[in-house]
């Protein structure tokens, strides 16, 4: 009762026309044709109209280079959004993103700062990620601590223990081919978008065709269930928190290679910058609904609006203002898709 | 090579008068117990302060008994906290970095009022409730930006002002003192004020924007420290600008801009911030508790640097970026530290009495 | 003093409610009677506006009404005692029962002391021990129930409507309720009163209505009918034809297939033994709170037994989890569809396959085909009604989803299927077919064990029936003495130790 | 919100005890989070004090006092949103809103306090307002709901304002620093309201009702409760709450700064849970809170006495969230 289930809008469609799990799918029944179309695909003829939107207005949107640098803008905010998905899918969400991504970007400066301390780079950020993640998973099983609680502690704990280790300020460089990937581009192309590509690829079938994925969803549809089913729900949710951590921390490695120093909030608002992605991408808080695709569309939407609001000389103030509209639009209009 | 005189901003001031403070009502024997409320920590700049404050504390045992420090994380809520924490352990004099000039100022005015000393160290309040402010004039490190921006654009130009975080004093002092030059020329146009928090990574996201907007109508940024100016450059690189198309920059104390300045050929002047203020702020300190006059801004000298050929007709550098720069160093050392050979901030300690 | 005329509502997939007229006079105790699903609590909440009906007209005290929220009904002096509790489990008893009617000090401010005493004499009235401090979370179902009934003596009602209000209490709690509400329709109180104990509703009732399927089929007055025309009116025909005939008892005894020894649930079940064997069916009845629910559960590795064991095929087994029931061949119908049974939100393909993920995958990655395929011969043979696999659950009937659930354990269960109320709120003809399913399941030498409050249905279903009042097994029956009064005698019994 | 998992979701059963409980221990066991937090604080006031001498003067303690009222003022509003269930994250972008605007049109001109304060008092609760309303009308969760509104209230507050701007009269002074009885009266004056909500909350009827709210949405509208109503007031309280946070904190800080409050949206959460209320709605109370915001701020002062490094602090931080909130969870038998 203390989900999603037990709050005010969940009760509103109790009472209301039937609830809202007896009406709401992936596929909006009833509706067919062009609404039905729109409906499902909203998201991405959203983007699509935005981009078209924004090319008319300010022509310089369309260019190369502002193509390829908001690319590579997204890039760290898609591979967090893709492990954010896991973790919403199963009823819950991960606030140590950030963290994460900051404390594996000051490790990977804790090196010689060549490309052979690549392995220990990425093993030890991963570590970091996968451990992050390992505890929130059992803090949110094993003792029932609200996701929000469990990865807010999480999140000040490894922000505390990053100050410690850098004695305040991190120094050294990262290795060079992680300041290849994080700041340049193959024909327009920025390697940290390929590397989001990848990802996007493989968590993507590890969710939507793999078996795992399969229990991701029935964990974060019906827990009950899963149980039931002889899935193991705690399991599966861990697994989801610590793909949410590793995801987290490659993205902090690739992001330190943005600019080569890195400092200590490599990441900061992305804990909820890529919670707006998901949700605006179609993956529901109350869990068990959403898709890879559709949050990475959330992640461009918010980039293409931040690059839009400035190309059209609007103050940058308006970025943050339009995030906070289009994610209550976005809320509202699968709200009511799902009625 | 480098200049090594008085700092030129008492030298070359103008007034007859010079302020200066009577403390001989602070005067006490000691040990003391002296406080030092941090704003926070965070960039190597702020690390490389404390170490020397720390190291200077610890170079007077004989006077100090005992050094409490606390840190602030950013927080002016959890700073005023601290302050008062430490009136409580009994200090007999306060040293404070405000994190925000304005929002400490009740505050530490407060703690004057109660009859302890306050020296302000690289961050002062708005008033001038404490006894010295010990820094290294970030009015006259934003004036000098300010006038070689406008001498090498020859008095026309598009600027962007980089600053550091939003309301800590030396970034408003730097922005209001380079204001005044800029003000004078009709022709210099500020067309955005972008805070990195004196972050690279916040820096670089910062300029991306502003150079999405604007691009080429960029002539100039004046960056408010060394720690974010990397991040501009940065994102003019990823934006397409080939070396030498780059913009004028300014900096401070911060190894990695040099090194790109040549790389890349940006036009670059250095004005240092050293953090050896961090020592200077318990010389100072010790002064005060020994009641000696001190002048009621306790500065220490810059250092002038710039890239050669870069010179203008009001800036003449002490010496040229190349000879300035640690080559091999790391991007992130603070040239202008002063905590000598050996240091490395990572493993530094120091026994100062607690 | 209140009538309904013409009322429809529908949900997706459901016709609730079909044209249904329905009255009530003040002073009246009106019986609505109908099986599961036949809309009795549906018409209830169109009373209470908790659902605005898609058709029809009602009127209080002559005059026009149309609720826009639960609120205004209330205002009006309609008050309901639902089938499912409006409790709130945190607050306490005495709170609970004056919320929204808060007992007041001169200053108007909430008066505990006041509040506690009132409640405290309320309960008492009823005839109840229960402690007004108390957190309703606290307190068994039974004792639930009777806060529930204790809510609605505090208001002066016009209309009060009780939604199977005993369900949950027996003997002397039933006998307290119907002294209250002879009381109150002294008072001139118009009293609806749905119940499943025909007994009840000829000791107590003036007039009776019966629906079916959500259509009214006539209103009578309780004296002239018997309890076979009432049951032919709400079942349409003989209650037998519903179940398939019984299969002869076996020359030689059913082997063993699944025994429980001993086993406990904190708080909910004491000491149960249950032995089930290959091709028989065992009916597990009792009251609903009788702790059946935790005993399946237990032995299915859902619930934390503190003591007992569960043998299998003569092994033991100690620390039962889902997994491995289901990997031991074990499987289990909940008697919560939404709440338990299935992914709402997924389609049936994936809610079929969910307790045999491994059947469907290949290298860790899901064979949609296989899985599809599994789900069309699962629709054909067990006439699951929907537009294919790829249906979400959540637009089916309940009926059809129950098969959804029934066609996935079937799949699975080698040794044993344990189905919890499988027939709760389905349809006559999806009852049958679920029966069906149960006796195909048994002919093929599966030990089927089904839980139900109905009693029909465990008479006509069982080899053998087992018996629980609270907590505690309390008696068996084979064969002919499987017959509703004994099952009722040991299912009110009082405990022996 | 997603505050539970899939674990806690538990089958709704629980045991029968109809065994009456002693009055104390029924008392006590209500109020774990009150208990535990006040055995913390015992327990640091008396390390504390064989620490030094200095901390357990009424002087040290009394500041530690002060320095939670900011805390205690944004959680007050926070602990009524979270008792119906749901979570308000726009306070800290609230705060910052009001607090540059409350400076910035006073500007040190006393004459203006009174028309700018009840100004920014009106805009804290039409904001929190419009935010209940959003809840209800668009069936949004409370979350999503307030992390826009946050987002737009903090991009109207960088248009207002970049930096730090105008000052605040003296009388402001006396708020944030002054004492009342010879105690600091911003903390008097948070006590006072947290006893005044307190009460009404145990004594008015609709008190009573936001717990059913929070315990129960959809039994509360079967019972015709108004549901509704009470979620725009709590919204609305707790904007009233952070718009009264902000103006403090003008006096404390003297100015208006655009970041003012951005520690506090995920701060005011922490003496809430810390104090017993939970997360999911329907359970503790203001009081728990008021002693969990005092335990913050003493951890801060016990830990700057002990000359624990910062980053030490935050370690510590954290990990008595986690301890707080897993010794209240409710112990629910599960399936599995
Ligand atoms: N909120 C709802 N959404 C969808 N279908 C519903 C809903 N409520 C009831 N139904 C369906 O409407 C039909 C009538 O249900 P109702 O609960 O009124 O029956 P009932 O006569 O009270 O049955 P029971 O005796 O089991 O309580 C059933 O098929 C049920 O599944
Ligand atoms: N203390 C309680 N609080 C809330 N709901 C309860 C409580 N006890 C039981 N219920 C609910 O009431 C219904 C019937 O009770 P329960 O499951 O305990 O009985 P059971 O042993 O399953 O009875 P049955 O013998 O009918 O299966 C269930 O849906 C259960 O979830
Ligand atoms: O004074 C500034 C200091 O406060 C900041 O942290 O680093 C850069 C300096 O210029
Ligand atoms: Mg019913
Ligand atoms: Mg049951």
């Amino acid at each position: 009762m203390s989900e999603l289930a037990g709050t005010p809008h969940a009760a509103a469609s109790h009472t209301g026309a039937g609830s809202m799990d007896a009406t709401a799918t992936k596929a909006g029944p009833g509706r067919s044709g062009l609404a039905g179309f729109a409906s499902r695909h909203g998201i991405y003829l959203f983007l699509i109209a935005l981009i078209v939107v924004s090319g008319i207005v300010a022509p310089s949107f369309l260019r190369g280079d502002n193509i390829s640098n908001m690319l590579m803008q997204m890039a760290p905010l898609g591979i967090v959004v893709i492990g954010q998905t896991f973790v919403i899918l199963v009823r819950g969400l991960d606030l140590s993103v950030s963290s994460v991504m900051a404390t594996a970007a000051v490790a990977a400066t804790s090196f010689s700062g060549t490309n052979a301390d690549l392995p220990a780079v990425l093993g030890l950020g991963l570590a970091i990620g996968l451990g992050t993640g390992l505890a929130n998973g059992l803090l949110i099983t094993k003792r029932r601590v609200s996701p929000f609680l469990a990865t807010l502690a999480t999140m000040i704990v490894l922000q505390g223990i990053r100050f410690a280790w850098t004695q305040g300020a991190p120094s050294g460089s990262v290795p060079p081919l992680l300041r290849t990937v994080g700041s340049q581009a193959f024909y327009g192309v920025p390697y940290n978008l390929m590397v989001m590509v990848v990802l996007a690829v493989v968590f993507g079938l590890v969710l939507h065709a793999s078996t795992f994925g399969r229990k991701v969803y029935i964990t974060g549809g019906n827990p009950l269930t899963a149980r039931l089913v002889g899935i193991g729900a705690d399991r599966v949710t861990i697994a989801c928190y610590m793909i949410s951590g590793g995801l987290a921390a490659i993205a902090g490695l690739v992001l330190s290679g943005f600019v080569g120093i890195v400092d200590n909030w490599v990441g900061r608002g992305f804990e909820l910058d890529s919670i707006v992605a998901a949700v605006i991408g179609g993956v529901a808080l109350s869990g068990g609904r959403g898709s890879i695709p559709g949050a990475l569309a959330g992640a461009a939407i918010l980039t293409v609006v931040f690059n839009a609001v400035l190309l059209f000389g609007l103050p940058v103030q308006f970025q943050i203002i339009i995030k906070g509209a289009v994610i209550i639009l976005a809320a509202a209009f699968y709200m009511r898709r799902a009625h | 090579d480098w200049y090594k005189g008085a700092p030129r901003t008492f030298l070359f001031n103008p007034s007859a008068d010079v302020c200066f403070k009577d403390t001989s009502q602070y005067k006490k024997a000691g040990p003391y117990t002296i406080g030092f409320s941090n704003a926070g920590l965070g960039d190597s700049w702020r690390v490389v302060a404390l170490h020397s404050l720390e190291k200077a504390a610890a170079e007077h045992k004989d006077k100090i008994g005992k050094l409490l420090i606390t840190d602030a994380g950013h927080d002016d809520a959890k700073q005023i906290a601290d302050i008062q924490d430490l009136v409580s352990r009994g200090v007999d004099l306060l040293i404070v970095s405000a994190n925000t000039e304005k929002a400490l100022d009740p505050a530490v005015s407060r703690v004057m009022k109660q009859g302890i000393p306050v020296v302000m160290v690289d961050r002062r309040i708005a008033s001038d409730n404490f006894v010295t402010f010990v820094t290294a004039s970030d009015n006259m490190e934003g004036r000098l930006w300010a006038q070689w921006l406008v001498e090498k654009l020859n008095g026309k130009g598009n600027i962007v002002i980089l600053g550091g975080q939003a309301g800590s004093s030396p970034n408003e002092a730097r922005v209001r003192a380079g204001m005044q030059v800029f003000d004078q020329y009709p022709n210099i146009k500020i067309l955005d004020t972008v805070y990195s928090d004196w972050s690279p990574v916040k820096g670089k996201q910062a300029m991306q924007a502003v150079i999405a907007k604007y691009g080429k109508d960029i002539n100039g940024v004046f960056s408010t420290h060394g720690l974010q100016t990397p991040g501009s450059i940065e994102a003019f690189l990823e934006a397409g600008f080939k070396p030498g198309e780059i913009p004028p920059h300014t900096t401070a104390d911060v190894n990695g801009p040099l090194q790109m300045a040549l790389k890349y050929k940006v036009p670059m002047l250095e004005v240092g911030y050293p953090p050896a203020m961090g020592g200077q702020a318990i010389e100072t300190a010790l002064k005060v508790l020994d009641g000696a006059k001190v002048p009621c801004i306790t500065e220490i000298n810059s250092q002038i640097a710039v890239t050669r050929g870069d010179e203008t007709p009001s800036i003449r550098p002490d010496v040229y970026i190349d000879e300035m720069v640690v080559k091999d160093g790391p991007a992130d050392m603070l040239v202008t530290g002063g905590m000598g050979p050996g240091y490395d901030p990572k493993t530094f300690s120091v026994d100062y009495p607690k | 003093m209140l009538t309904l005329t013409g009322i429809s509502k529908g949900f997706p997939g459901v016709q609730a409610l079909q044209g249904v007229s329905f009255d009530v006079a003040a002073g009246e105790i009106h019986a609505l009677a109908g099986e599961n699903g036949a809309g009795k609590s549906t018409l209830t909440k169109v009373i209470a506006g908790v659902y605005r009906p898609d058709e029809g007209a009602m009127t209080l005290d002559g005059k026009p009404v149309a609720w826009a929220s639960p609120g205004e009904a209330k205002a009006a002096g309609i008050h309901v005692i639902y089938q499912e509790f409006v409790l709130f489990p945190h607050l306490t008893v005495a709170e609970n029962i004056f919320l929204g009617h808060e007992r007041r000090s001169r200053l108007g401010l909430v008066d505990h002391r006041r509040t506690r005493t009132e409640a405290a004499a309320l309960l008492l009235r009823l005839g109840v021990d229960i402690d007004p401090e108390a957190r309703v979370s606290e307190l068994s179902v039974a004792d639930q129930q009777m806060v529930e009934i204790a809510k609605a003596l505090v208001h002066d009602v016009k209309v009060l409507i009780l939604d199977e209000p005993t369900a949950v209490i027996s003997g002397r709690e039933v006998d307290l309720l119907f002294e209250r509400l002879h009381a109150l329709r002294r008072q001139g109180v118009a009293i609806v009163y749905i119940s499943h104990r025909l007994e009840e509703i000829f000791a107590h009732c003036d007039r009776v209505t019966v629906l079916k399927d959500g259509r009214h089929v006539a209103t009578r007055r309780v004296a002239e009918l018997d309890r076979d025309r009432l049951i032919a009116l709400m079942v349409g025909r003989d209650m037998r034809e519903l179940f398939p005939p019984k299969r002869p008892a076996p020359a030689a005894p059913r082997p063993v297939v699944l025994e429980a020894r001993g086993i406990s649930v904190p708080g909910r079940v004491r000491r149960a033994d249950l032995t089930l064997r290959a091709g028989e069916i065992t009916g597990l009845s009792g009251m609903v709170g009788a702790g059946r629910t935790e005993l399946a559960l237990a032995i299915f590795g859902g619930l934390a037994m503190s003591e007992g064991t569960v043998v299998i095929d003569g092994t033991a087994r100690h620390a039962m989890t889902p997994a491995r029931a289901i990997a031991l061949g074990i499987g289990l119908v909940t008697e919560d569809r939404k709440g338990q049974g299935l992914a709402m939100l997924m389609d049936v393909a994936a809610n079929v396959s969910a307790s045999s993920l491994g059947d469907v995958s290949r290298g860790g990655f899901l064979d949609r085909g296989a899985e599809r395929a599994i789900a069309a011969e699962a629709i054909a043979s067990y006439q699951i009604a929907c537009r294919g696999p790829d249906t979400p659950v959540a637009v089916m009937s309940g009926g059809n989803q129950q098969k959804v659930i029934v066609a996935r354990w079937a799949r699975t269960c080698r040794r044993v299927l344990i189905l919890d109320e499988p027939t709760r709120g389905v349809d006559v003809g999806a009852k049958m077919e679920i029966y069906r399913i149960m006796q195909a399941l048994a002919e093929a030498g599966i030990a089927v064990l089904m839980i139900s409050s109905e009693l029909p249905e465990i008479v006509g279903m069982s080899d053998r029936v087992v018996v629980m009042r609270e907590g505690i097994v309390t008696g068996e029956l084979v064969g002919d003495e499987i017959e509703e009064t004994a099952i009722v005698g040991l299912a009110t019994q009082h405990a022996a130790a | 919100m997603p505050t539970s998992t899939p674990t806690t979701s538990a089958l709704p059963v629980s045991a029968p005890a109809r065994g009456r409980r002693s009055r104390l221990g029924r008392f006590l066991a209500a109020r774990t989070g009150i208990v535990t937090s006040l055995l913390l604080i015992a327990a640091m006031l008396a390390v504390g004090a064989v620490l030094s001498d200095r901390f357990r003067t009424a002087g040290n303690l009394l500041n530690v006092f002060e320095q939670s009222s900011g805390l205690a003022f944004v959680s007050l509003g926070q602990t009524l949103a979270i008792l119906t269930g749901g979570i308000d994250l726009s306070v800290g972008s609230l705060i910052s809103l009001v607090s540059v605007l409350t400076a910035g049109l006073i500007d040190g001109d006393s004459a203006r306090t009174l028309p700018v304060v009840a100004a920014m008092l009106a805009l804290g609760l039409g904001v929190g307002a419009v935010n209940g309303l959003a809840v209800i009308r668009l069936r949004i969760h409370p979350l999503i709901v307030t992390l826009g509104t946050g987002a737009i209230l903090q991009g109207i507050t960088l248009l207002y304002a970049l930096g730090p701007v105008g000052s605040a009269p003296p009388e402001f002074d006396a708020i944030a620093y002054g004492k009342l009885f010879g105690l600091p009266a911003s903390a008097v004056l948070a006590v006072v309201a947290f006893v005044l909500v307190a009460l009404f909350l145990r004594y008015v009827p609709f008190g009573r009702q936001i717990y059913a709210v929070g315990d129960d949405a959809h039994a509360a509208r079967l019972m015709g409760l108004p549901h509704d109503r009470v979620i725009v007031f709590v919204y609305a309280f707790c904007g009233l709450c952070a718009a009264l946070t902000a103006i403090y904190l003008v006096g404390r800080f003297g100015s208006g700064q655009p970041y003012q409050g951005a520690n506090y949206t995920l701060a005011s959460i922490t003496p809430v849970v810390v104090g017993g209320t939970l997360l999911s709605g329907g359970r503790g109370g203001v009081i728990g809170t008021l002693i969990g915001a005092y335990l913050i701020s003493l951890l801060n002062n016990l830990l700057n006495f002990m000359d624990v490094s910062s980053h030490v602090q935050l370690i510590v931080q954290g990990l008595i969230i986690i301890l707080a909130v897993s010794v209240y969870i409710e112990r629910r038998r599960s399936i599995a």
